[in-house]
């Protein structure tokens, strides 16, 4: 989720290099580089690193590596090409924009380092393995002993001696167990000073001159930004969303873009998600997810019906609004004061749903009490 | 009976002079809950109404407390509440960071406290105390205990199932967000423990394993009837459905993994919201 | 019998390598000490003579922990002990910040684990075990325990007890520092419990009111003969004199004082060091 | 205690305005003003801050107002006068180098607020009084019901929760109480931040615009000196010690000055209490305490000595070692590389005596075997 503070919109999630900055402020050993918006500099760059080279396209998605979006070169020429070829690319709908120019690292052994948010345990939760450059969740779907876990007290924090015995018990010992217990304590100290929900080192590379983060995953928990005030960016500088996205993110709207054409406004989350199911049910695509949360104004539903019909295709809208504290009279209001091309199909319920009909009824449009009949009337619409 | 709060429980509502702690403090004492007084530090002294307004919740002379504190205050206002040994301490914010939520559950296990959100509609035992956002006309007083993750799916199920003369022990609605104080199974255990819940109704949705967990409580544990509901069937992975906690990672959270683990210990899953009375009625 | 460390007791070095460290577990080892490894982070694998060296304390199985780590790492170190469940945790070092300790005494509480020290010659439970940095040849297996806040001034009456043909059953340095774990109390009521010990001498000085606390702790719950010897009698206040706990605090903290509370239950206190034995002949 | 590092040593107490500094850097409202070491820009400051002021000698020694350290000036004249007489004052044989010129406040009340590390309890302790103004300690022996305690559990650390809670149970309410709670907020910060030992507003003044702190007090912990280097200054900087004391810091071994005329070195700080008790006893004035520390060196005994020597009137030097870690024959080897002009009575038991002894003797030193025979022999030489 989004929280919206102005116009300043917090992004979770942070690019590579973002990330290996903040890695490199707490003294973990990181390949780094430069960062290249376009081809121009990489000559002057090259000149200075010296060849083969790995470039690395900076995208918030995941797969980057079997998209393509990364390649090495052992020319300049070669360096040039695939560097263009990289920022003409597109991973999973989203351009690439920017590019990690760095030194290939001589890898012996790549591990997994990582802090999770564990909902179970209410903790924040240490996962490393020997088993590192492929996706967590696979070694631990087949490899669990090959996991080493350590939950930290929220109230203590981590500890150092904590992280030596993870080393340990990932089989080192000596100055390695030293190095790589240094690593995972400035990790979880990241974790902690910084509000991330998620910190991952992954490789974290075994190479001749000792660990380095090759690659680097940060995603700052946005509930924490009054105090995190350096993750806070304007919404239109990010790469990760869409556009229909990020004018939901400005309007303090919960907003999801999905494939079908039934457009979905409700009010609070879990009714908007069954909102989707019953629709799905009937034989419908949602078009979207898009929550007006509890307690919503005329003006946030104003703004709902502006931010849904930017998609394309769309065919109908279906809203949902159960009345607890949120007044239907309000919401109906909102309703008249825009006019989408497609056809719109209400249930209200609830707190001053009479009112609310009535104001509807007058403006032509029709207004359903049960969920099922209403979504089944947009899906047949559409 | 009904679990946690109910007619004699003495309520403190924490940041009580803002405007959603005025509105509902009146509307939870209107509805017969023991608003015993607000906490706002700097107003103490004043009256909001009938309902006087504290510095520290230890004059208030409470046995529960509810927040509607800004989020960023919230873990200084819970752990007040949790260390002057009151419980439930309901959290109704929403946004309170992660790290905050964490090191709140943790001190409140350290004081046996139960925290209940953040994030949450709050609790009502119909009839008794409403101590939460939930709208109360809904409720009917009843046997069928509810617990929930959601607030509004919540309300429409209620609806459904207090117009189906279907009455509530206790309804409680345990937050969306990823770290929350009371889950499923510490609801569902007071449920199968109240003598006057003879069901119970969990709603559901994607997004990490409670549900999976609740449905290995309930074969050990639970000897009552539960259906559930679990809403985000269609929902795609990788996306945060409104909720902080609702997202589908990787092939962890989906929908179809809670409802086959509660099918296999034999409870109902109700593919629509309104099916939900209809499977209860069968059970009862 | 005796308390705290026998010759069962399998020990841990922490910082077993640095230069104190190496001395003291060898002539620990040699005065029978079941040594069972030493922990210096980044030396695991390597042998100091026959004794193995580990990263980790997890590794040594020990049951308790001697530590002679620098002091800014004392409470990384102390917590590993203690978290592995190790105790007592002797803490040599000196100069360990005060938050430090204080942090220390607070997890170990948490954690059931007794502290000795920081900034503490150890102990000895003489013929069985010595867990610290105290001259052994001076000691002498018997019945009398005895409970200090200083070193040397220890060693001082423990010869002329030696000498005197008064043996220990085991002798305890609990530091010199204003914050320490195990204090005079938790001594004293091992030693009570004790069937070996016949006997008590506690060694105080200027600074605090432990005496004070002990004298009344002494009232209720020792039955055996206590004697005392307090230091600094002529101390100015205002003044550290050499530990850092040794100060008179306006008019808190003197010698007479912790005499005269002593005297009011009956223990009678030396004035000069080797009165210790003599009063002691008189009671045993 | 001292602890020496190079040739920084760490001063534990502030002076009144650098405790200040750090009050207003934590957002405590403070009492601040000039720092004049002597009366040559007081006219530029006093056109600058207005007239009445009050003059404060900063010294790090209690009891300054009796000693009229402290002085009201109505006009240029008077105060230039009286900055004078309190910079050619001694305040307890310290010299005043500094001198703090401010505003006087408009007090209604004092409070007292301060945080102590509680031995017994382990932990640091909040005392708050409404009784400010005078020494805590007769406070709590007069009306300990006027002072609140709060233990801070040295894991959790301190919360907001529980400095309001103190402020009410003072007697403050509504915004007072919101005001005092965040000054013992911040207060207990610093305490935290800065490894202090004590810290203290006495008096923390209630003026017609809220709580001022008048002085301040801040004591910090010399064994967190390698995380707190701001407070590392060199010895020789400072103004809370004699000369003697500063050479003893310098050589790292424990000095206490005294008003006798029988010098004292010994092994361990019990020992040397002790030593001090037995030449009372005997009826002889220690003329200082001087602990070489357990396994000190030749070097550590000759510094010893050296020091011992530079008191004005000393009779007679009793050096009283315990070996036991210490070995006895170092010690010896020391005392020999410095001859004092005092007569030396030397007492020596433990490891290598016999050698120590062989060594003392072949240089004409008497070695005693008890501390009593030596302590005597010490008080009729002197």
């Amino acid at each position: 989720m989004v929280s919206k503070i102005g116009v300043e919109v917090i992004i979770m999630k942070l690019l590579e290099y973002e990330a290996k900055d903040i890695f490199v402020e707490y003294g973990i050993p990181t390949s780094t580089g430069y960062v290249l918006e376009d081809v121009d500099n990489l000559k002057a760059i090259l000149y200075k690193m010296g060849l083969p080279v790995v470039l690395k396209a900076q995208v918030l998605v995941g797969g980057r590596g079997k998209a393509g979006g990364i390649k090495f070169a052992n020319t300049e020429e070669e360096a040039v090409q695939k560097a263009q070829e990289i920022l003409n690319m597109k991973i999973k709908d989203l351009p690439v924009k920017k590019l990690l120019v760095s030194k290939p690292s001589q890898i012996e052994k790549e591990l997994y380092v990582g802090f999770v948010v564990d909902r179970n345990k209410k903790k924040m939760t240490l996962l490393a393995s020997t088993e590192g450059g492929v996706d967590i969740e696979q070694v631990a779907a087949t490899a669990p002993d090959k996991i080493q876990r350590l939950d930290i007290d929220p109230v203590i924090g981590i500890q150092e001696f904590q992280c030596r015995e993870v080393a340990r018990r990932l089989g080192y010992t000596g100055k390695e167990l030293r190095s790589l217990a240094s690593i995972i304590y400035k990790l979880g100290r990241i974790m902690h000073d910084k509000d991330a929900e998620l910190i991952e080192i992954n490789p974290l590379a075994v190479t001749p001159e000792g660990f380095e983060a090759l690659d680097a995953k940060l995603i700052i928990d946005d509930n924490s930004l009054y105090r995190q005030t350096e993750f806070k960016k304007d919404v239109k500088d990010t790469q990760e969303y869409t556009d229909i996205e990020k004018s939901a993110m400005e309007a303090g709207l919960a907003y999801v873009e999905l494939d079908g054409d039934v457009g979905i406004i409700g009010c609070g989350a879990g009714l908007v998600m069954a909102s989707l199911d019953v629709v799905n049910h009937y034989g419908g695509k949602p078009a979207n997810f898009l929550d007006i949360g509890g307690g919503a104004n005329a003006e946030n539903m104003k703004k709902a019906l502006e931010i849904i019909t930017m998609k394309e295709g769309l065919k109908s809208i279906f809203i949902n609004i159960f009345g607890g504290i949120t007044r239907c009279d309000e919401i109906a209001n909102g309703i008249l004061e825009f006019k989408p091309s497609v056809p719109v199909y209400v249930r209200m319920m609830g707190t001053n749903e009479k009112e609310a009909r009535e104001i509807l009824n007058n403006a032509g449009y029709e207004l359903y009490q049960s969920m099922q009949e209403a979504a089944k009337a947009a899906v047949e619409g559409a | 009976m009904a679990i946690l709060v109910n007619e004699k429980t003495k309520i403190v509502v924490q940041g009580a002079t803002g405007h959603q702690g005025q509105f509902h403090s009146k509307r939870m004492k209107e509805y017969g809950s023991q608003i015993v007084g607000g906490v706002t530090p700097g107003k103490g002294g004043q009256m909001m109404g009938d309902i006087p307004i504290y510095d520290t919740v230890e004059e208030a002379g409470a046995d529960a407390s509810i927040l509607f504190v800004p989020a960023r205050m919230m873990k200084d206002a819970a752990l007040e509440a949790i260390s002057n040994g009151l419980s439930p301490v309901v959290c109704i914010t929403e946004h309170v960071p992660v790290q905050d939520a964490m090191f709140i559950m943790e001190y409140a296990k350290d004081h046996g406290a139960d925290v209940v959100g953040p994030n949450t509609p709050g609790l009502i035992s119909p009839g008794k105390a409403l101590l939460g956002i939930l709208p109360p006309h809904i409720f009917k007083e009843g046997s069928v205990g509810l617990v929930s993750r959601s607030g509004t799916l919540t309300y429409e199920i209620i609806d459904e199932m207090t117009k189906g003369d279907i009455g509530q022990s206790t309804a409680l609605g345990i937050g969306g967000d990823p770290v929350i104080g009371m889950d499923f199974i510490s609801a569902l255990e007071r449920f199968e423990a109240d003598k006057e819940t003879k069901a119970m109704v969990m709603i559901g949705e994607i997004g990490g394993d409670a549900e999976e967990r609740a449905a290995e409580f309930i074969r050990e544990h639970v000897s009552k009837p539960v259906v559930s509901y679990i809403a985000g069937r269609t929902a795609p992975p990788g996306k945060r459905m409104g909720h902080a906690g609702a997202v589908i990672s990787g092939s962890s959270g989906t929908a179809e993994a809670k409802i086959k683990a509660l099918n296999a210990v034999d409870v109902p899953v109700a593919t629509m919201p309104h099916e939900v009375p209809e499977i209860l009625r069968e059970m009862l």
